[in-house]
C-alpha cells in the first residue's frame, strides 16, 4: 500500500532474518552477529535442545496419562529457548511466561520443578532468587514491567556499564506475539526507553496466539514495533539455535553495557497444540506444519554437527539415553511432587500473618478434624 | 424442549440473539474461527461472518475500549473475556467507562453491551482461570451483573441482557458448560432477568446462592431433609440489582439464612446479602446471617481447590450452626 | 547514540515540520501537504482562534472569581485544534480530551456547555449525537479505545471507501504526547492497525504531561511511534493552523477513502499552566515560554492577512468586539448554567432504572424532605 | 511536638523513611520536580536525588508493574497515584500480580511496597477525581489496606507500612491534606499499624469510620451529646486485615453500632463490618447494624457531592434509627 501523500505504509516489507544456521544445517556468515562456537558449545546447544525436547514430549504424555492438567508444549521452539537462556550470565535474570521451558533449563531448574504448576501442587515450583528465572507467568504481558522494572533496580544498583563482565547485569523479557498487543508490553517498552533499561524483550514469535495468526496482532513485522518507541529491533531465526545466541548475547552486552532496551524477535513456529487443551486441526492452514517441519531446530543443528564431524552415531545415543533416563525420571518424580495442604496456604498470604487469616486457618482446620474424627 | 448443556444453551442464546438483531457483534480472543476456547461462541463465525464475530488482538482493554466505541455507533457489542482471571486489564474500562458513559451524558448516550466471564473454580485449572470477580463490579454503580445455573437460564438471560439497554456483566458458571444439562424451551417467553427465584421451598432455614453453587445448595437441602430439616433454596441470579424481596420474604418465615458463594468472604457478596437482609428482617432472625464463600486467600493450586471451595460439609455446618443461636 | 552491531539508534534526530505558514507569518509551500485556501477559510481560521482564546481567557477568568473549580488552558493551542477541527467533516466524530475547546467550537458546541464540568454542575453538557463530539476524557488515554471502536463501528456501517464524500466518515482521538504512555492509547494503535480503522490520532504534544517533559515520555519524536506499529505518522507545526489543517485533512482523507489509520503529532506548547491549579514556575525552563511565544498562532496568521490585505484595522476590530460580545454572555451564562439536583442523579445510572436506586432516590427525598419541614 | 498538616505529616513520614533505608524509593507522576500535585513529595527529588525520587512516564499499570519489579529486586518502591480514580489501570498489576506474589512463590519471595492513593470526596473536583475504591482492595486477598485520618497516624502509619514486608495500598484522605492540623511527635515511638482505634468512649451508640469521615464522626458524637446521647466512636485505622475487637467490644455495651464511609454503600466496607459484627454481637444488638454511605451511583457533580456524602444529618438520622427497633 502506497499514498501519494504519507509515502509508502512503514515497514510492512518482509525483511531478512538473521541467520547463521540454514535449514539445511549449513553454516553461513552474516555481516552483523557473526560468532564463533567451540565444539562443546555446539553440542551443549544440541544436547540442550535434545532434553528439553524430551522434558517437552514427556510432560504432554504425563498430562495424557492424567498426570497434569495442563501442558504448554515448547515443540518447536527449543532453538529459540536455548539460544536466548544460554546467550545469559549467571547474574542476568529472566522473567518467562508459562511456555519457557527450555529457557527454565538453562537457568539450572529441574524440568520436574515446571510440573507443579500444571499438576496442581504448586503455582511457582522454584526461587526466583536462586536461579535468577522468575515464576512462570500467566497473564499475557503483565511479566514484562516486572523485568523493565527489576532492570531499573540494576541500574540503581550501578550495575550496568561498570566493564566487568562479573557484574555488569541485564534483564531478559520473554513472551509471545500476541503478547505485544497488551497495554502492559508497550508501556514497558515506554518505561525501558524512557529510563534506558538494561533489558532485553525477547518475543517467541510462533505465528499464533492460541488460534489467532500473527495478522491479528501485526500487520507489519514484529520486531519493527521497537523502532516506535526509540530502541533497536532485530528479527533472528528462531529455529536457529546459533543466531538466537548470537543476537540475543549482543542485545544482552548492549544492555550490559549501558546502551538500553532492544527488542529481539525470535521467528519460530508453534509445532504443537497452544496447550494439551487446544485443538490446533480447528484453525491451522494447510502446508504450515510440514514447511516448517522442514525447518527443525535441532536437525538443522545435527546435520551440521555431524558434517564437521562433531558428533557420531555413539554420542548421539548417549544423548538419547540422557534423555530417556530423565523422561524415566519425570515420570516417577512427578507423581511424587509433593501434594500441597490446605492448612498451609493460610500462612503464605502475607509475609506477616494477619489475625483474620489465622482464624479463617483455625476454623479450616478444625472443619477439617471433625471430619477425621468421623472417618 | 430441548435437552442441551450450559454451553450448548448459551450458544443458542448467542444465535438467537444475531439473528434477531444485526447490531449485535460478538467479539473476543479465539471467538472466531476456534468458537471460544470453551466453544461458546462454535459456529458463529461461519453463519454470521467475521465483521460479526469478530476475534480481537490479544488486549482486554482494548477489547472492552473498543467495544465502548462500537456500542457508541449503535452496535450492542458481546464482549467474551476468555477467562475470569483476564478482566483484570479491562477494569478500567469496565469500571470508569462502561459503568458510567449513561451517568456522565446526563443520560443522552446509551452504551448497550454485555461482557461475558466465565467465572468460578471446580475445573483444575491454573492460577488466573478460577476467580470469582463478581463482588468489585456489584460495587460498581452503574453496571448490572447476572449470572446463569442452568441451560434454561443461560438460554434465556443472556438474550434478554444483550436486548438489554445497560451494560450487563454476565457471568458464566464456567465449571456448568458441559457438565449441566437441561431442557430448554426455545419456544417459550423468556425468563424475568432481573429477579431472583426459590428452586426449592422449605420452612427451616434459608439457603442462598447463584451460578456455580447453586448444584451444592440443592444437594445440602436433600440431604438436610434427610435429616428432617427442611430447606428453602434461592437462585439469585441477578447480583445487581440484587432482588432480595423472595430471601426477605422468606427468612420472615425460616428466622435463619446461609448464603454461598465461592468468591473470597470478606466482602463478598454475602456481606451485602447479610446486612440487608438482617436489617430488613431483625426481628425474624433466630440467628445472624451466616456466610459460606472462598477463604481468603488467594485462589490455591488445583489438588487443594475442593478444600478451598464451599462444599457440602461446609454449608451443611453453617445451616448447623445457626441453629446454635 | 550508535551500536556497531545494531547500528544507529531508531529515530531519534529530530525531523522537519510541516509548516505552511511561518512564524514570521510567511507562506511556504511544502511539496507534501500544500493546499489553498480561501480567503473566506483563512479569516476564519482566524476568527476561530480569536474565540477560542477569549473563550480560554474567559473561562481562567472565571475560575479566579471561583465560578469554576478548575479550568485547563488551551492557551498556545488553538491552531492546533482550530486546524484538526475545521478538517473535520460534520459526519466525522471527534473523542476528545479536557483541553479540546477549540476542537469543540468547531463541532458547533457553545463555549458555555464546556463550562459544566468544571463549574461542577454537570459532567458532560451537551449530547455527543447531536455534535459528532465526545464527552470530555478525563481519564488519560481512555477514549483512545473509543474512538477506535467507534471508527470500527464506521466500517461496518459500509462508511469508508464509497466515494461520496457526504457519506465517507472518519473518526478523530485527539490526545496529549504523556498520553501515548497509556496501554489503552497503544492498544488502539493495535486494533486500529490490525483493522485498518478510519482513525486519525491526534496528538497535540504540548511538551509536557503537567510536569513532566516530553523526554520522560519518549526519546525520540513521537509521530514515529506510528511506525512500530505500521502506520503513517507525521509532525506538522501545531502553531500553524494552515498545516495542521491541511495535514489532518489528508489523514482524515486516507481514513476515509478506506487507508486506515494515521499518527499526527502537532508540535506545540502549552503557553498557560496545566490547569488552574497548576504552578508552572516549578518546573518550567527558562526561556522556553519566550521562544514559543515568537511562534504564537494567531499573531502569524494575523501577519499573513494583514500583508495579504485579507484584513483591516476594522475588521479585526469586530472581531475582537465579537470577542467581547462572547465573552461577556460567558460571564453571565456560566451563573446561569442549571444547578443540578441530586434527586435526579438516581435517575441517570442507567437506562432502567433499579429498584435498589429507586428506594434510594426515595430515602434521599424523605431525607431532605424532613430538612425542609424543619426550615 | 510539631503541628502540622496532614499533607506536611506525610512529607516527613516520607523524608524519614527515605532516610532511615536507601532502599525505599518514591515513583509516580510529577512526584519529583512538582513534588506531586497535593506536594507531599515536595523537596523530596531535591534531597535524595532522581534515582529515589522518581518521575515516570503517564500509565499508572507501567508504574505498578515496574514497581514490582524494583521490589523484586530488593527495593522498597513507595508508588504515589495521582489521584484515586486513576488506580484503575493499575488494577491487573495490583491485584494478579502485587497481591499474589507471595503466594504464588511458596512465600519465597516478598514483594514490599506501598501504593499511596489520595482518595475521598468533598474538595469540588471533577470526575474521577473523588474516589473511595478501598472496598475492591480489602476483598483482595495478598493486600493490606490502611488509611489515616490525622497527622499524627499519616506521619506513624506511612513509615510503619513502608518498613512492612508486605504490599500496603496507602489510602490518603485528599480532604483532610491541608485542612487538618494536628500535633506530630516525630520522637515518639509510632503507634501501631494494625489496630483500629476508640477515639472517644460512649456508651449508648458505637460509631465506626475512617478517614475522611472521621471529623463527621466526631462532630456526630458531640450534637449527640448535647440531646443526652453519648457515643463511642472509633476509627478503623486498618481495613485490611480489619480490626474489629474495639468494635465488638464495644458493641456488646452499646447494643448499636453505625458504620460510615464515603464508598458506595452496596458492598462498601459497611457491609462487611456489619455481617462479621452481627455474628460476634448477635445477643447483644438491640439493632441491625446500620450503614451510611455514599449513595450507589457514581460520584456525582461537584455542586452536589455534599448532597451526596454521608454528613452530619445523615449519620445522626441513622444514629436515631438505631433507636427505633
Ligand atoms: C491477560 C491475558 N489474556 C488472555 C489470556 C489467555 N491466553 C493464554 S495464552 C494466550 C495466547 C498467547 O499468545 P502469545 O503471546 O503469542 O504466546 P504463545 O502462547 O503463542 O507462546 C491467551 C489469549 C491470558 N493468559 N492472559
Ligand atoms: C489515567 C490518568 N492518570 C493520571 C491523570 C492525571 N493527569 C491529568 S492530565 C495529566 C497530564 C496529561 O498530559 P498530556 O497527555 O500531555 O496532555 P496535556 O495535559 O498536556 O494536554 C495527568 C497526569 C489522569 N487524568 N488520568
Ligand atoms: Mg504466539
Ligand atoms: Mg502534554
Amino acid at each position: 500500500m502506497t499514498d501519494a501523500v504519507f509515502g509508502p505504509a512503514p515497514g510492512a516489507d518482509e525483511p531478512e532474518l538473521v541467520q547463521l544456521l540454514t535449514p539445511e544445517g549449513e553454516r553461513v556468515h552474516p555481516a552483523a552477529f557473526d560468532t564463533d562456537f567451540t565444539a562443546d558449545q555446539l553440542r551443549g546447544f544440541h544436547r540442550d535442545m535434545v532434553l528439553v525436547r524430551r522434558v517437552d514430549n514427556e510432560a504432554t504424555a504425563l498430562q495424557r496419562h492424567g498426570e497434569l492438567g495442563l501442558w504448554p508444549q515448547l515443540l518447536g521452539q527449543e532453538a529459540a529457548q536455548i539460544g536466548a537462556g544460554r546467550a545469559m550470565r549467571p547474574q542476568d535474570f529472566a522473567f518467562p511466561t508459562y511456555r519457557e521451558h527450555g529457557v527454565a533449563w538453562t537457568r539450572g531448574i529441574d524440568p520436574v520443578r515446571l510440573l507443579g504448576l500444571f499438576r496442581g501442587t504448586d503455582q511457582g515450583g522454584w526461587d526466583p532468587q536462586d536461579h535468577n528465572f522468575g515464576l512462570y507467568s500467566i497473564v499475557v504481558g503483565a511479566h514484562s514491567l516486572h523485568a523493565t522494572g527489576y532492570a531499573m533496580g540494576v541500574q540503581r544498583d550501578g550495575l550496568v556499564g561498570t566493564g566487568d563482565p562479573e557484574r555488569d547485569t541485564a534483564v531478559v523479557a520473554c513472551f509471545g506475539d500476541g503478547a505485544t498487543s497488551q497495554g502492559d508490553v508497550n508501556e514497558s517498552f515506554v518505561f525501558a526507553a524512557s529510563y534506558n533499561a538494561p533489558v532485553v524483550f525477547f518475543c517467541q514469535n510462533n505465528q499464533w496466539a492460541i488460534s489467532e495468526p500473527l495478522e491479528r496482532q501485526t500487520r507489519i513485522p514484529l520486531y519493527r514495533r521497537a523502532q516506535g518507541f526509540g530502541f533497536p529491533g532485530v528479527r533472528v531465526d528462531g529455529n536457529d539455535v546459533l543466531a538466537t545466541y548470537a543476537v540475543v548475547q549482543a542485545a544482552l552486552q548492549r544492555a550490559r553495557d549501558g546502551q538500553g532496551p532492544t527488542f529481539v524477535e525470535a521467528y519460530t513456529y508453534r509445532m504443537g497444540a497452544h496447550t494439551t487443551t487446544d485443538d490446533p486441526t480447528r484453525y491451522r492452514r494447510g502446508g504450515d506444519v510440514e514447511a516448517w517441519k522442514a525447518k527443525d531446530p535441532i536437525a538443522r543443528l545435527e546435520t551440521h554437527l555431524r558434517n564437521e564431524g562433531l558428533v557420531d552415531d555413539a554420542y548421539l545415543a548417549a544423548i538419547a539415553a540422557e534423555a530417556d533416563a530423565l523422561g524415566e525420571r519425570m515420570r516417577r518424580e512427578c507423581k511424587e511432587l509433593p501434594e500441597p495442604v490446605a492448612h498451609d496456604i493460610f500462612d503464605l498470604v502475607h509475609v506477616e500473618q494477619t489475625p483474620e487469616l489465622a482464624a479463617q486457618q483455625a476454623a479450616y482446620d478444625a472443619h477439617a478434624a471433625s471430619f477425621e474424627e468421623v472417618l | 424442549m430441548v435437552t442441551m448443556t450450559v454451553a450448548k444453551a448459551l450458544n443458542a442464546g448467542l444465535r438467537k440473539a444475531l439473528e434477531d438483531d444485526e447490531k449485535v457483534l460478538v467479539m473476543g480472543e479465539d471467538v472466531g474461527t476456534l468458537g471460544g476456547v470453551f466453544r461458546i461462541t462454535d459456529g458463529l463465525q461461519k453463519d454470521f461472518g467475521d465483521d460479526r464475530i469478530i476475534d480481537t488482538p490479544l488486549a482486554e482493554s482494548g477489547i472492552v475500549g473498543t467495544a465502548v466505541g462500537l456500542a457508541l455507533r449503535g452496535y450492542r457489542p458481546v464482549v467474551e473475556i476468555q477467562f475470569d482471571g483476564f478482566v483484570y486489564p479491562a477494569y478500567d474500562q469496565i469500571v470508569c467507562q462502561v459503568a458510567r458513559f449513561h451517568f456522565r451524558s446526563q443520560g443522552r448516550v446509551k452504551v448497550p453491551m454485555v461482557i461475558r466471564i466465565p467465572y468460578g473454580g471446580g475445573i483444575g485449572a491454573v492460577e488466573h482461570h478460577s476467580e470469582s470477580p463478581e463482588a468489585q463490579f456489584v460495587h460498581t454503580p452503574g453496571l448490572k451483573v447476572v449470572t446463569c445455573s442452568n441451560p434454561a437460564d443461560a438460554y434465556g438471560m443472556l438474550q434478554q441482557a444483550i436486548a438489554a439497554d445497560d451494560p450487563v456483566i454476565f457471568l458464566e458458571p464456567k465449571r456448568l458448560y458441559h457438565s449441566t444439562k437441561g431442557e430448554v424451551d426455545e419456544s417459550a417467553p423468556l425468563p424475568p432477568l432481573w429477579h431472583s427465584r426459590v428452586v426449592r421451598p422449605g420452612s427451616d432455614v434459608t439457603l442462598v446462592g447463584y451460578g456455580p453453587t447453586m448444584s451444592t445448595c440443592l444437594d445440602v437441602a436433600a440431604v438436610a431433609e434427610e435429616e428432617g430439616r427442611s430447606i428453602e433454596v434461592i437462585d439469585l441470579r441477578t447480583l445487581s440489582p440484587l432482588d432480595l424481596a423472595p430471601v426477605i420474604e422468606s427468612v420472615r418465615r425460616t428466622g435463619r439464612l446461609v448464603v454461598v458463594h465461592e468468591a473470597h468472604q470478606t466482602l463478598g457478596l454475602g456481606a451485602e446479602v447479610a446486612a440487608r437482609v438482617t436489617e430488613e428482617c431483625f426481628h425474624s432472625l433466630e440467628a445472624p446471617v451466616l456466610r459460606v464463600g472462598g477463604y481468603d486467600t488467594p485462589y490455591p493450586a488445583a489438588r487443594i481447590e475442593e478444600a478451598w471451595l464451599p462444599d457440602l460439609d461446609r454449608v451443611l455446618d453453617a445451616v448447623d450452626r445457626t441453629f446454635g443461636y
